[in-house]
């Protein structure tokens, strides 16, 4: 969670010195959700998300360095700098994306599934979106399949309680999100996503209900964003007492609470950690700067996968 | 022809055309105005679209429209591209006069069922009982490093479809004064707004005052010139000013169409201007094959073989996704340096 | 009901003698919902529904003769002959369509309604379709919007129990329908389909309900189609037996069956009535067969209001 | 390039390439046999789409295939295109070969955000690590007396997209052979069948047997010629070949050349033909503007500008809505008489 937060906050000022550009959709204040879920993925499950995606690429293990070199457009980021901040992919590890069509990752993950189940491959995939993105036809679509077909997918609904500026109760007539996932039979926990813990142990619980056969789950992990939609994004929407109420239960200031509380770390062994990930922030920072541009001339490499042009693709 | 429609809508309330721009604004600002005007003139004009109120657009265009006019006339909606702009087309056939927001052209694909399926043949298949009086506005283009899913440029597509209306108003003129006669057509039309020119304030940088009182059927000389016609749109227009000015230094006097209207074309400016420079150079922001430059292109050929002297060039997109780097985005979306060469190419091939 | 069943008989003969032709969907067997539900509905009302719109256009009012002739492609068709049995218009009567695109027609009726609530109208908008739309995004998107914005929409989903060969448990994980409308907090009634008063009752108490300000209601009627999907379907997928129960409660035989019982009608009456109806679609027929083609000169009227063709709408 | 890619998505495996029909059969057949065989040898295809399996597929393509294959892999989906066309794209990054069958092409809209935004884009985005090797099947077309929204020929919008590869078999023997190279390519593919080919027991008349080992990259040349070439594919290579039998009375030696491939189009064969007679008419079913015949016609004035000895025709549909009524419906779509008059006027024009 801490490699989330400082990697975001560098993040935040590097947007504002123009070194990042493009969306940047920070996660700080759920980091939470992505840590507790993922951490119950093996390595060959997939995992789809969206825009939002730093924390679970972090999470999954995508290398810091290859994250940030995708920030600065570099072609040793983890999509040789043609994603950035809202398109992190990587193979290795099965991220099948940072969508940024609201809604849009769902069917995928619907697909993952679809592909493990009709292999006989006992693989989980969990699929990461917001409250708002449950108003698109896409959620509906594709949770009926999934429970039609019986697939094995983790939904993740990050509720952090607005779709950019539209509070929940302005976009949905039911805001019980769970009642929407149980009118297709899916199993369906609300859980508190500024507790690492309460989040891993659902997850644990939801993830051993899909590997046993049991069919999709449906998490509502309900959060908050500390910051505002995107670095465009002004806030002008959100109360400040409603922000500051829920920085109240900042899920790092929880879980050192915890560590502390139960002696497992003191303030120096906290702030060695604190250290140690900024020196991590830090090297990333180098690594993308000394970053190489990927060569105009590839282009047109992967439009197809013989990364050769057709006759249509050539230069006007 | 117009019985059963008159009834069933009547004709928006007459009131004085669309004042000019008094003081200089931007593009955001003109299209604001447009809409606090529309919204004052005729009381069955709302806003409806994702984010149109508490956050005030997507890109800030209704910013504080939500306090001098309401919830129910600035209408947020959830994220459902479908469901509201149908909704939208049904608010005009129920009479009202709606412009749906959509925030970007990259989620209209979402609506699009919807556009061409309900909206475009409604009227015809209805055997011209039921017209669709409704505005769709978009956000539209790249440029702005925001990669594959977010940038395109799919003008082209809507200005296939029969029974739509498609404009895209390229300066802050323009944004000021399109939207009402928009409104006042008693069918759909889209509206393309470049991503890029929001904060211009003259989004076609030096260009005469231009024709604000030109309504939606025409396009626009913004530069006059006797060896080629650029012929562009939207974002796109700057950067054949830009280019106009490189080639008048070496001495080739370029004319600058805006088609302004991208459907139905304005055959006629367009083909006077061609037929008279003989060369033309098309560019748009959109992707080459099966583009809007395909069919600006061809028609020039199909209209003016006989006076063409050199091939239609095209400056389009290259055919790719666009890329988050910021070097392979302006490698693959038409510059000036592109526009200047086809322009030099056109006019230098056999002469 | 009787001039639906009557009217769709002659469109299969006419079909076969390929007077008709494109694709013709019948109502046969459910007659029973269009009647019972239309019945409830004001003049200035609105009514959406799908392809299979014969017996909705026709318990609306709309002229025999000019669904006739529309079936036929003349001039003196309700559409002009350009629609055709899949897209029954009417201004007068305010039937938005006979929609072919399934679930296409829902959020229309959702922004009619909205226009009757932003107008301050008390109008009610009657949208129709069947249980296979509910599994497209749109169905979920509509209804959303409805409920949130407390539009007066009576959904009427016409359970037929297949969407063309697929049965319902093949396409939705949950097949209690009234469940999903549910999940949007929108008041969901079961009933009869086949049976015209029950129908009729349902749809008071939900028209009722919406006109005093209540807000959307959904209604499944659970009914079934005698005939096959369209007349291009050779219905392959459904067991002989199934259809033969069902024809024990054709809504035709019950309801002369409480007309003979009530005392309303004895069987000459009834006779009258069908000898009444068969003489009114044989002169449907003869003015059908008696209409004109619309001239080819006006084909692009109608394709922009003006009527006149833009520069591109030109003949190549 | 494919280190990772070739990792997650091993190559399919070797196999005999597809005979040519052995037996005169229909082109509905000839798409069945191309299912059965692909189904057979690689066991990571499967068809999934609305009624394919117990109803046998819309238009009764896949008729048998459930009781041959069961349930899991001829895979009937609710009616839900943009889940069903995502849930395909997710199956083909998972390792599977999907066949999706969107019933028609109207209903494509619905899931285009889908292809458009995932399938087209994954790979470029992703950088080269993920290819989504899916294959996508839809009925496209008008003739049928099906009215606006049943009727379209969007193909050019497919083939505007970067990232895809789109087909349109015309063809028994292309209906035959295209699918199985079309899932050995590691990119979506889109495969447009004409409605009105699939009782012909030879979609495109009397012509030579074929390339059917063409594979999925070439046009064909349907009936060589020297004054003029004809450009079409799918539906309307029947009306060019009628077509240029009459003109052949005429003493009008037309070349038809069947694109096949709708992207990327086969410059070479196009161009080299074009050269060759000077002249050109270009037929296709879709609107006029912004069309797949704009994109041709602009391309043959691109680079055939100097060998032209005529604008380059194009015979389209008209820009309306399909109306019901046959004789509507007649008058918009293209047929031989205007195929024929274009043709002869281009021929006529300056000589
Ligand atoms: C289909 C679509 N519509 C609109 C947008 C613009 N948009 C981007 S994020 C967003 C809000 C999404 O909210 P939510 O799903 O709650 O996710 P969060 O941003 O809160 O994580 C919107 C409207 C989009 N990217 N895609
Ligand atoms: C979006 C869309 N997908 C597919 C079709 C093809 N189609 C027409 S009717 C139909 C079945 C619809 O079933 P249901 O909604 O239950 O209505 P019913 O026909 O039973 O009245 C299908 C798949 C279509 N018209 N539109
Ligand atoms: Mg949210
Ligand atoms: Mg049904």
């Amino acid at each position: 969670m801490l490699r989330i937060r400082r990697f975001e906050e560098r993040c935040a000022e590097l947007y504002s010195a123009e070194r990042v550009r493009g969306f940047v959709h920070l996660y700080i204040g759920q980091e939470a959700v992505a840590t507790g879920v993922i951490a119950n993925l093996e390595p060959d499950d997939a995992l789809v998300t969206t825009y939002r995606d730093h924390g679970h690429a972090l999470v999954r293990g995508i290398a810091m360095d290859a994250i940030m070199a995708e920030m600065f457009g570099r072609i040793e980021g983890v999509c040789r700098g043609r994603g950035g901040s809202m398109h992190l992919f990587d193979a290795a590890t099965r991220l099948y994306g940072g969508n940024a069509i609201v809604g849009g990752g769902i069917p995928l993950a619907v697909g993952l599934a679809l592909a493990d189940s009709m292999l006989g491959r006992e693989r989980v995939t969990a699929c990461f979106f917001g409250e708002g993105a449950m108003a698109e036809g896409e959620f509906h679509e594709a949770a009926n399949l999934a429970a039609l077909w019986h697939l094995p997918v983790l939904f993740v609904c990050e509720n952090n309680r607005y779709a950019m500026g539209t509070a929940l109760d302005r976009s949905e007539s039911e805001t019980n999100l769970a009642v929407k996932a149980a009118s297709y039979e899916i199993p369906a926990w609300s859980c508190d996503g500024m507790d690492v813990e309460a989040m891993w142990q659902t997850a644990d619980r939801a993830v051993a209900h899909i590997r046993s056969g049991g069919g999709p789950v449906f998490l509502e992990a309900r959060t908050y964003r500390f910051r505002a939609h995107s670095m465009y994004d002004p806030d002008r929407y959100r109360d400040r007492a409603e922000i500051e109420q829920w920085k109240q239960r900042d899920p790092l200031a929880l879980s050192e609470e915890r560590l502390r509380d139960t002696g497992l770390a003191d303030d120096e062994a906290l702030q060695g950690i604190d250290a140690g990930v900024m020196a991590e922030v830090d090297r990333s920072v180098a690594f993308a700067e000394a970053g190489h541009d990927e060569p105009i001339a590839d282009l047109l490499r992967f439009v197809l996968s013989d990364g050769a042009a057709g006759p249509s693709e050539r230069a006007s | 022809m117009s019985g059963a429609r008159a009834l069933a809508h009547p004709k928006s309330r007459p009131g004085p055309p669309p004042e000019a721009a008094a003081r200089p604004m931007t593009y955001r600002e003109a299209m604001r105005e447009a809409i606090r005007e529309a919204m004052i003139r005729d009381d069955r004009v709302f806003l409806m679209g994702e984010d149109v109120g508490r956050y005030g657009g997507g890109f800030g265009v209704s910013l504080g429209l939500l306090e001098e006019f309401g919830e129910a006339r600035i209408r947020d909606t959830p994220l459902s591209e479908s469901g509201f702009v149908g909704a939208g087309i049904g608010a005009a056939l129920g009479g009202m006069r709606p412009i749906v927001e959509i925030m970007t052209v990259n989620f209209s694909l979402l609506a699009l069922d919807q556009i061409l399926n309900s909206a475009a043949t409604m009227l015809h298949m209805s055997g011209g009982q039921f017209n669709v009086p409704l505005v769709i506005r978009m956000t539209t283009g790249g440029g702005r490093q925001l990669a594959a899913q977010h940038s395109h440029s799919l003008e082209g597509f809507y200005a296939h479809i029969p029974g739509l209306r498609v404009l895209a108003p390229a300066t802050v003129a323009d944004a000021r004064s399109m939207l009402w006669p928009a409104l006042e057509s008693p069918d759909p039309v889209i509206i393309f707004e470049h991503g890029s020119l929001y904060n211009s304030s003259d989004g076609a940088g030096d260009l005469p005052s231009g024709p604000t009182t030109a309504g939606i059927e025409h396009a626009a000389v913004r530069r006059a010139g006797d060896d080629i016609t650029l012929v562009t749109h939207g974002g796109s227009l700057r950067l054949c000013l830009e280019a106009a000015e490189v080639l008048a230094a070496e001495q080739i006097s370029a004319e600058v169409i805006d088609l302004r209207v991208l459907r139905p074309i304005d055959d006629a400016t367009l083909l006077t201007s061609v037929s008279r420079t003989h060369r033309a150079v098309v560019v748009d922001e959109g992707w080459r094959s099966v583009g809007l430059s395909a069919e600006v292109a061809a028609r020039i050929g199909e209209e003016c073989f006989y006076d063409l002297d050199a091939p239609v060039a095209r400056v389009a997109a290259l055919e790719a996704p666009i890329a988050y780097a910021r070097h392979l985005e302006q490698a693959t979306l038409p510059n000036v340096d592109r526009i200047v060469a086809a322009a030099r190419a056109t006019v230098g091939s056999r002469e």
